[in-house]
């Protein structure tokens, strides 16, 4: 019997190259088919540009301006003092006022101005600009045309801290949770991995530092550095934050140790660190992230917080957690000054759960079609 | 008077990931009640995936595209899913493929096994209890009473399997779904849980789909036979016609792949010995090869002849050295020579605890004093029931397991006393291959990745891309198509993921590879590959095995010596042809005889049994 | 287990020990003392002299270097003696446990209400996944932990209590408590507490509810919740009795860590309701530099942690059988 | 908890045959009654009857619109405010005027802490204590002592004013019953002189160090001996003073005050002489006090005013927002309105639905204190560039909505101590600023946008941190000074620290600037400690020899018109030298419940003077 059967309708593919991506740009590949997680990277990278673009976007130093034969960008200014060229401060006097200024001691200058003209730290006044009025300040500073979403009851405008204040909002979230999750990781998994005298002395100095009262270590760090800048708070929240995951990935370390798999690299001959950061945290990814997703955005709440207590940045960083300050000491008459930084925090924890679901959903294969 | 109990109508279940894998492919068939229908077919044809659509508990991924599957006229395709679940569990049960991962680890074995039964039947806490601790029994899960407080983690792989069954069968469904029930047993209980589901399906009209790869299973108890072939239904027969007179060429593959007890091969054939398939742009065309006398002559004469122990100590152990006796290439080690595992007086012992706070209640003595060598290009078969110590043996060689007691030696060294660089040398000279598969895979890593992984650690293969190169080929190795290589795990069937592993193990090129139980969920066709694999490294570069298996025909088929287990020691050890054909213990020969048998008159034998079972309970019926 | 626990109750008292060592380092570091603000007390027309400073600073072992006044302190603690503090003279131990119950019915109901709301949610999430009601409630946690607790407090203060009049606006207990009828008791520590209560509950709901979700849609995923399913299992016994029961680790590890905030309070609510809480002592001490006070504090708030871890750890071995501790 | 005694009876006995109360008063002789009447010749002293007083100004007075009109008015404006203080300020008329039965819910900010006088600490103490107490001295409203007529008869002094004599009358009972004696004001000094307590009673302690000894001759006279004489002795001569009956035996056993029942027994219900007794305390929450028959009955006659309130309830809210809104709602009576919520929450409907406010002017100034030993501000051209680097009008204005003055000296202007006529004010004026630092040596010599000068061969940029408390109001003034420096050229931290931190710091002098305040003292001679050389409160290290000069001056110098002018003098010294750049005199600025009748501000608010909490009423419902 010789029949020609045909079996099997499957289409016939090319045959690819069977090298397949890593684990994570697999993972990346996935993570891109979720609108929602997209849409919540989309966000961040937003805040991002918002953050790189601040002076550009909302400031009343221009953009760039010619002046007396040369050019400047008198908007670096904003990033740090210096940078605002010495021919606008304590050469010519000008105070801030550019359009007045430039126009009055040179006519044939010229300035590309930034898309909404208002300050992040003072009170733009009415000599500041021709066509602008100057700001209103407490309980007349509603959002208008003007002014976004209003000013404080100092009369600066909102829109402008907050998009400057997004440069600190990120790297606060990201600095502090990126030094707590490595620390985090790595003590807890050595703890869980390796258990007996490992795990009893990483247990014990996790206990230590958790049982150390944040806020005390946060006085006492300050008064030791000199200077204190919003480095320091990120710094202390990065170093005091990461019991948390330590914890949870020494659980699920000790957890996922027990299976199979992990017997299977040891028999392969694979290293511990291999076993730890290739093989279990892989698989311990869930409780893990939902600690940083949250942590990040929670780091904006603690610089707030600690500004609260008294200690933190200085004033003249304009950050989401002073706006949100000045609006508890005004709550009742300047809802503004809650409600925007409030939807901007919101809308950052939305976007950093969306994109931890998102890295949950796309770094498990089993989960990922669906 | 029969009726029909399931009927499947143009069945089509489809893998939604990256590419569409059409698993089930458009199959039909129907079982009346009382009637039991073995499914057979290639590794990865989609037969647990046909039974899962049938329990409707497929993978988020899958869909069923089209067809229906109609359960006493219900179709359960459309069947709203609280519906379903009266039926799931009660109506129709399951038992699964892979025991391992399919149990809870935190709850006791005892209590999954309650649940189902509380779920369905209206019955006391203490009945339940007394109703699983039965179960047990009968499914020769020892020491019942006690074990019922076991976790699975504490439990043998076939043990495992054997929960499995007794909470399937726990609330005497219609319709039974047996994926590879057996996959994990020794032959005496294989035989004992066959007698269970005969029992069952004849006095309580339960019908049975019976998935497996084992045609002596199929042979022992299916009515009529299903063989699947890449998603289709290519042949479709009473069990007795499919035996005698097989029509399409892979059923006949399948027939004659078989290794059996009284074959001769040093290879087996394999299906590509009977068919050839060409992917074409239409699909897969199959053509019919003649099997020549030549060739078989071929198989009969090619390869390794068998490599007995040296002969001094064959003498010690009571298995001399007959000149004649043995195969003209059998050979022994020379006695000079040093054995490459050595291992003495080994001894596992886990303690147990009950409750939280209370200390360890005694010990299960798991492995209790085994000791044996095993030289260089050997093959060591180990056998024994279910739950004696094989899986901890082999892991206790590995240092994956600390030993309670005892030295092992690997090339002279103590593996006990390896430590950091030395012991990652010696894994890399040692692999094992794990018995539950899918566990044993990082879910979390592409199987590319999974094998490329030994590669990577042990610094060999070259740069990645020749890593990957020889992992699509060893890919190809094991039968498994190299497109593959991107997918996850949980993407594969049991079988596939069983030779996935095998390829892993095979990646660094041990020396010495504990193989432990890895051909069980192959069918046979795959299986004859495998093991003509195996068979052709030993002899290219003397690899020497453990070989754990419960199937004695391919231990024998494999094995130069061979150990029999029982509770923790070693009851008999020798050459493994003298131990077949001149059993010491009654132990072996018990093992030896519940070897299902698949000869055309057993068959008969059977069905004739069958009838006259089925004829009693209608008799009974009617007179009620 | 039992040696277990007992030798990591040994070993927590070496923690103890080296907690508070640190932590009087650290206080004693902070810049200003007691006397800091002692001194500022003093009102404008006098000056504390050099003497009485002296005085004091011997007093309070401010003469002495910090690590030599830790081993007083420890004297005295060994002693069963925890100091005193420096404003109110009482001794710690009463300034403490006068507070503590305080706390504790705050704290402890609003824990208890998370776990009670996040578990149930996040079960529903994580069943009903990727739907839009799921998302919908989600997004509305989201926003409830956005919000800060300053703003939700006084906002309802300003509405419930000031406007309707229906709760209390501030204090834990009306006058004449002690006049009133048992149910009468009742009902009034939950008219003060309600507010607080709230308030300090629903920021965490939406973290606990996606950390119950991350959990469960990895534990869901497993073949052994298909074998629960094929026995006829409800979804919700699958995801409760199955699913739940393995994705307990984390959770565990979770109520191990929340279990010391049950001492620690909440400066801000404590403020706004004027609910004389630990929180607000915590804080009070510090500024003060009480040190004595802020030791106590510390040493409560770290046995409770080392509690809580112990009990996870406990409960691990509870929870996942293949956990053991040798 | 903790309330049982862990001393035994024995020990207790022990202790006190063993304490020795005349332990910080031995080096004392005090002279016979003999040796003294001999030797001095005594002056009499102004004693005065504060309400009594009070009523008796107030009898024929009409407010210029009837309190219940004046209890509409917004504050919207200075007239508003003047209209409503002249009309609340008035006395009933008749007694059926006066709700006798009324409770006046005070609100007080932080706990309180004792109600112990001795261990008093903080402002809710004092006000406590204020109505518990008696006390032999008042402030008058004008900050001037006076004796005080409810409880001496009379009051004399020596010539070298060393010396002062009270007689006290016999009609005083503490609330247990027992008469007030001379003799319970020589225990109490002993008690606060004692070694073993100051650790227990620092403030209290602290404002008796110039106090030899006070010695009582008989059961109604006692005599302070003074160990200068000293312009400002009067003030020492008051200090509350404890039942010695009460107190002998229990401080003897329990220096600490806190440890055995007797002490937290007297801690919730202490036995006190003033108008007012406790009825009831709860920690954190509040301090109930009933108006105390003994008091002013005694023998069953009428001796002294009956206190108008039958209950003033000590109510304690940390949190303003709270406050404010118990404020709206009634629950409390009055309240310190922080000066941001003014015009928002203190202008908002339901404020005014059951409250009115009003501002007044209060002796304390804010400023910026520069430390004057650092290299940056040592230069007086420096700091007076400074001052004029503040835009007064955007800060007085804006900032602080125009509730406060701008401050030009360490005096109130209306003060008598204050230079007359007044000092210019400093401007607004950057050029000016600029012209003195360039003058000063500071250039931008590298153009980096920062001045610069070279200091021992070393390049400094001017830049400096200013430090200040946690408030709203401070980061919105500093804000003012930085944005301004900025524009000329001077790089300006801010740093926001704890207060503990930010007064260990002046402490220290480890410091650049400092944002602070001072409240006001009775006497101006409180402010040597602040601009005298090496005083402890001189943070900012001020020299001047001739201020130091002129407070010794101060200090002895008897004559008040003289000591004016030696005030005025420092005052016009210290403008001078701007140590400090003033900013702002703060206002009162307070919430009354429109059926509060009675107050008036002096210049430390409407209650911390004589007779203060006393004068006010609540006028009866209709
Ligand atoms: N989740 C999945 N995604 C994609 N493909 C899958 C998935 N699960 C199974 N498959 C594919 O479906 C096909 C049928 O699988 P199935 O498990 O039914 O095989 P089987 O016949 O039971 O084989 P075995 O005997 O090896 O268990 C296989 O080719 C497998 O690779
Ligand atoms: N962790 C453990 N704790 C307690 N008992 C265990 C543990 N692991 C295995 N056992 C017990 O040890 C015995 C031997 O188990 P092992 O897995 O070696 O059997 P096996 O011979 O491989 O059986 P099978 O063929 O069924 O896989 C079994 O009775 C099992 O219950
Ligand atoms: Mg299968
Ligand atoms: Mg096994």
């Amino acid at each position: 019997m010789s029949a020609v059967q045909e079996v099997a309708q499957q289409p016939v593919k090319p045959i690819k190259p069977a090298q397949s991506q890593g684990f994570w740009a697999t993972s990346w590949r996935y993570y891109r088919r979720r609108p929602m997680a997209m849409l919540g990277l989309y966000f961040v990278i937003l805040l991002g540009l918002v953050a790189i673009f601040s002076p550009a976007i909302v400031g009343t130093k221009p953009v760039a301006c010619y002046y007396k034969g040369s050019l400047y960008f008198p908007m670096l200014g904003y990033f740090n003092e210096r940078w605002e060229p010495a021919i606008f401060t304590t050469g010519d006097h000008f105070e801030n006022k550019y359009e007045p200024n430039l126009k009055k001691n040179d006519p044939d200058s010229w300035a590309i101005w930034p898309l909404v003209r208002q300050d992040p730290i003072e009170r733009v006044r009415s000599d500041w600009f021709e066509d602008q009025p100057g700001n209103p300040d407490k309980a007349e500073g509603k959002p208008s045309w003007k002014n976004l979403m209003g000013t404080d009851s100092n009369g600066v405008d909102v829109f402008a801290q907050l998009v400057h204040g997004t440069r600190v909002a990120l790297l606060v979230g990201f600095v502090s949770m990126g030094i707590a999750s490595v620390i985090g990781i790595i003590v807890g998994a050595c703890a869980g991995y390796f258990g007996g005298w490992v795990d009893f002395l990483l247990s014990r100095f996790i206990e230590i530092v958790l049982c150390v009262p944040t806020l005390i270590l946060v006085i006492a760090l300050l008064a030791i550095a000199d200077h204190p800048s919003i480095w320091q708070v990120v710094a202390v929240i990065g170093l005091t934050g990461w019991t948390g995951i330590a914890r949870l990935t020494r659980a699920e370390f000790l957890k996922v140790k027990q299976i199979e798999y992990v017997a299977a690299a040891k028999a392969m001959g694979a290293g511990p660190l291999r076993i730890m950061f290739i093989h279990i945290l892989r698989n311990s990814l869930a409780p893990i992230l939902v600690p940083i997703s949250f942590g990040i955005a929670a780091a904006i709440f603690t610089e707030s917080a600690l500004s609260f207590l008294g200690i933190g940045a200085d004033t003249l960083t304009p950050t989401w957690g002073r706006v949100l300050h000045e609006g508890q000491n005004n709550i009742r008459s300047m809802w503004w000054l809650v409600f925007f930084p409030g939807l901007a925090i919101f809308l950052t924890v939305l976007a950093y759960n969306l994109i931890g679901e998102g890295i949950q959903e796309a770094t498990d294969p089993r989960t990922r079609d669906a | 008077m029969t009726h029909t109990l399931l009927q499947v109508d143009n069945l089509k279940t489809f893998f939604h990931g990256e590419e569409v894998v059409k698993a089930v492919d458009g199959i039909s068939f129907t079982l009346e009640e009382g009637e039991t229908l073995g499914i057979v077919g290639e590794s990865g044809s989609g037969k647990s995936v046909t039974s899962l659509s049938i329990m409707q508990l497929l993978a988020r991924s899958a869909k069923v595209e089209s067809g229906t599957i109609s359960f006493l006229g219900t179709d359960l395709v459309r069947l709203p899913d609280p519906k379903m679940r009266e039926i799931r569990g009660k109506d129709i049960s399951m038992i699964f493929q892979e025991p391992m991962t399919s149990l809870n680890p935190v709850f006791t074995v005892g209590a999954q096994v309650m649940e189902a039964i509380r779920l369905h039947q209206k019955v006391s806490k203490s009945e339940a209890q007394e109703q699983t601790i039965q179960l047990f029994d009968e499914v020769g899960i020892p020491e019942p009473h006690k074990r019922i407080h076991y976790y699975p983690h504490q439990m043998s792989g076939g043990q495992k399997q054997r929960v499995m069954i007794a909470m399937a069968l726990s609330c005497n469904p219609k319709l039974l779904i047996a994926d590879e029930p057996t996959t994990a047993l020794d032959v005496t209980i294989q035989a004992q849980i066959l007698d269970i589901l005969r029992r069952l399906r004849d006095s309580r009209g339960m019908s049975i789909l019976f998935i497996t790869h084992d045609l002596g299973v199929i042979a022992e108890i299916a009515d009529h036979v299903l063989v699947m072939y890449r998603g289709k239904v290519v042949e479709h027969g009473e069990i007795h016609q499919i035996f005698e007179d097989p029509k399409h060429p892979y059923t006949k593959g399948l027939l004659a792949c078989r290794p059996r007890l009284d074959t001769k091969y040093r290879r087996l054939p394999t299906v590509s010995d009977f068919m050839d398939s060409t992917v074409t742009d239409a699909g897969i065309e199959i053509t019919e090869k003649q099997m020549t006398p030549e060739k078989m002559e071929q198989l009969m004469q090619q390869g390794r002849g068998r490599l007995l122990h040296p002969k001094p100590i064959l003498e010690e152990i009571g298995h001399q050295w007959k000149e004649g006796e043995y195969s003209a290439d059998t050979k022994c080690v020379d006695p000079a020579e040093k054995p490459l595992l050595s291992v003495k007086d080994l001894k596992v012992h886990f303690p147990i605890r009950k409750g939280i706070f209370s200390r360890v209640q005694g010990y299960v003595k798991a492995v209790d004093g085994v000791s044996f060598d095993v030289f260089r290009g050997q093959t060591l078969g180990l056998v024994g029931e279910s739950g004696c110590g094989k899986t901890t043996t082999g892991r206790a060689i590995l240092r994956l397991i600390e030993p309670t007691d005892g030295v092992v030696e690997f090339e002279g060294k103590n593996v006990r006393s390896l430590r950091g660089q030395a012991l990652r040398e010696m894994r890399k000279k040692l692999q094992i291959i794990f018995q539950d598969p899918y566990g044993s895979l990082n879910p979390r890593m592409t199987i590319e990745a999974a094998i490329c992984e030994p590669m990577v650690i042990q610094g060999i293969g070259g740069t990645r891309k020749q890593q990957s190169e020889r992992a699509a080929e060893l890919m190809k190795e094991v039968g498994m198509n190299p497109d593959f290589l991107r997918r996850y795990p949980h993407e594969f069937s049991g079988g596939q993921r069983q030779r996935i592993c095998i390829a892993r193990a095979l990646a660094v090129e041990p020396d010495f590879l504990v193989c432990d139980e890895s051909v069980s969920a192959l069918d046979v066709s795959v299986q004859a590959q495998v093991l003509n694999l195996l068979k052709d490294l030993q002899e290219r570069r003397g690899l020497t095995y453990i070989f754990i298996s419960h199937d004695l025909s391919v231990v024998k088929f494999m094995a130069d010596m061979m150990a029999v287990m029982n509770a923790g020691e070693i009851v008999e050890f020798g050459p493994a042809e003298d131990i077949y054909a001149n059993p010491q213990q009654e132990y072996t020969r018990k093992l030896i005889n519940a070897t299902p048998r698949d000869d055309l008159q057993h068959i008969h034998q059977r069905q004739e049994e069958r009838k006259q079972a089925r004829a009693e309970r209608l008799s009974t019926i009617a007179s009620v | 287990m039992l040696t277990y626990i007992c030798r990591r109750l040994m070993i927590g008292i070496f923690t103890l020990w080296a907690v508070t060592f640190i932590v009087y380092g650290l206080i004693r570091s902070m810049p200003g003392t007691p006397l800091t603000i002692q001194q500022d007390m003093v009102s404008m027309d006098n000056m504390m002299s050099e003497k009485q400073i002296e005085k004091l600073e011997k007093q309070y072992r401010l003469d002495k270097k910090w690590y030599i006044g830790y081993w007083y302190w420890l004297g005295d603690v060994l002693q069963g003696e925890l100091g005193r503090g420096i404003n109110d003279r009482r001794k710690v131990s009463v300034i403490i446990s006068e507070r503590l119950p305080k706390t504790l019915m705050l704290t402890g109901t609003s824990l208890l209400l998370t776990y009670l709301l996040c578990i149930p949610f996040g079960l529903w999430t994580t069943a009903q996944s990727g739907k839009f009601r799921e998302r919908a409630l989600s997004t509305f946690l989201y926003v409830l932990y956005a919000l800060p607790t300053f703003v939700a407090a006084v906002y309802l203060n300003l509405v419930l209590a000031v406007r309707w009049d229906l709760l209390p606006l501030y204090g834990s207990s009306s006058e004449g408590f002690n006049e009133m009828s048992t149910l009468g008791q009742f009902q009034d520590i939950l008219a003060h507490a309600a507010l607080p209560i709230f308030c300090l509950t629903y920021g965490s709901l939406a973290y606990y509810t996606r950390f119950i979700k991350a959990n469960m849609m990895e534990t869901v995923q497993q073949d052994y919740i298909r074998t629960a399913k094929a026995k006829g299992a409800s979804p919700a016994r699958v995801l409760i009795i199955h699913a739940f029961r393995n994705s307990l680790i984390p959770l565990v590890t979770m109520v191990g860590l929340t279990l010391p905030t049950l001492l620690a309070g909440s400066v801000i609510l404590e403020t706004i309701y004027q609910w004389n809480g630990i929180g607000f002592l915590f804080f009070q001490s510090i500024s003060g530099r009480e040190y004595p006070v802020i030791m106590g504090l510390v040493l409560m708030f770290s046995a409770m942690t080392l509690l809580g871890q112990l009990l996870a750890d406990v409960l691990y071995a509870i929870v996942d059988p293949r956990i053991t501790y040798s | 908890t903790g309330g049982t005694s862990e001393v035994s009876q024995e020990e207790a006995n022990k202790a006190i045959a063993e304490f020795d109360y005349d332990l910080g008063v031995a080096d004392f002789e005090a002279p016979t009654w003999e040796e003294l009447e001999a030797n001095t010749k005594w002056t009499d002293k102004k004693v005065t009857h504060a309400l009594e007083d009070v009523k008796a100004e107030l009898a024929d007075y009409t407010p210029p619109v009837p309190p219940a009109e004046a209890a509409q008015l917004k504050s919207t404006n200075q007239e508003e405010i003047d209209t409503i203080l002249a009309s609340m300020k008035i006395q009933p008329k008749s007694e059926d005027e006066v709700d006798w039965s009324g409770t006046w819910v005070h609100h007080v900010a932080g706990d309180i802490n004792s109600l112990n006088p001795l261990p008093m600490s903080s402002t809710a103490d004092f006000d406590v204590i204020g109505l518990t107490g008696i006390g032999v001295i008042n402030s008058d409203i004008n900050m001037r002592p006076t004796g005080n007529g409810s409880v001496v008869k009379s009051w004399q002094v020596s010539e070298d004013n060393k010396l002062h004599k009270f007689v006290i009358r016999d009609d005083l009972t503490w609330s247990d019953g027992e008469p007030i004696t001379a003799e319970d004001w020589e225990f109490t000094f002993k008690v606060i002189k004692h070694p073993e307590m100051a650790v227990y009673i620092p403030a209290i302690a602290s404002s008796l160090e110039k106090v030899d000894y006070v010695k009582a001759y008989d059961e109604h006279t006692f005599v302070v001996f003074h160990s200068e004489s000293t312009a400002v002795n009067d003030w020492s001569d008051e200090f509350p003073i404890v039942p010695k009956h009460i107190y002998y035996e229990s401080i003897a056993a329990d220096p600490s005050m806190a440890d055995s029942d007797i002490h937290l027994q007297l801690e919730e219900k202490p036995v006190v002489g003033g108008p007012y007794e406790v009825v009831s305390r709860t920690r954190g929450k509040n301090v109930i006090l009933k108006r105390r028959e003994g008091y002013y009955m005694h023998n069953g006659e009428q001796v002294r005013e009956k206190p108008y309130y039958e209950t003033i309830q000590m109510e304690v809210i940390s949190d303003t927002n709270t406050a404010l809104m118990a404020l709206s709602k009634g629950e409390i009576d009055d309240m310190i309105i922080p000066a941001p919520k003014w015009n928002t929450d203190a202008a908002s409907e339901d404020f005014y639905a059951k409250n009115v406010k009003v501002s007044a002017p209060q002796w304390g100034e804010y400023h910026i204190c520069w430390n004057c030993e650092s290299e940056l501000f040592k230069d007086p051209k420096v700091r007076k560039a400074m001052s004029y680097a503040v835009d007064y009008k955007e800060l007085l204005d804006r900032v602080l909505d125009g509730l406060f003055e701008q401050a030009n000296g360490p005096f109130h202007p209306t003060s008598w101590m204050a230079p007359k006529p007044a000092l210019p004010l400093y401007t607004y004026d950057l050029d000016k600023a600029r012209q003195l630092l360039d003058e000063a040596g500071w250039k931008d010599t590298d153009a980096d946008g920062i001045r610069d000068k070279e200091i021992g061969g070393k390049k400094v940029p001017f830049t400096f941190t200013i430090m200040r408390t946690p408030t709203p109001t401070s980061e919105k003034v500093v804000r003012v000074l930085l944005n301004s420096l900025s524009k000329v050229g001077i790089k300006v931290e801010e740093r926001q620290t704890e207060f503990t931190v930010l007064q260990q710091k002046a402490q220290d002098h480890t410091f650049d600037a400092i944002y602070g305040g001072w409240g006001s003292g009775t006497d101006p001679f409180y402010s040597k400690n602040i601009f005298g050389t090496d005083q402890q409160r001189n943070y900012g290290q001020y020299s001047n020899p001739k201020v130091d000069e002129l407070y010794e001056q101060g200090l002895v110098e008897l004559d008040p018109e003289k000591r004016a002018k030696i005030y005025q003098e420092i005052a016009t010294l210290i403008y001078e030298d701007q140590p400090y750049t003033f900013l702002f005199y703060p206002s009162e600025l307070h919430g009354f419940n429109k059926d509060m009748r009675g107050y008036q501000f002096s210049a430390r608010g409407p209650f911390h003077y004589s007779p203060g909490m006393e004068s006010l009423w609540k006028v009866k419902a209709d």
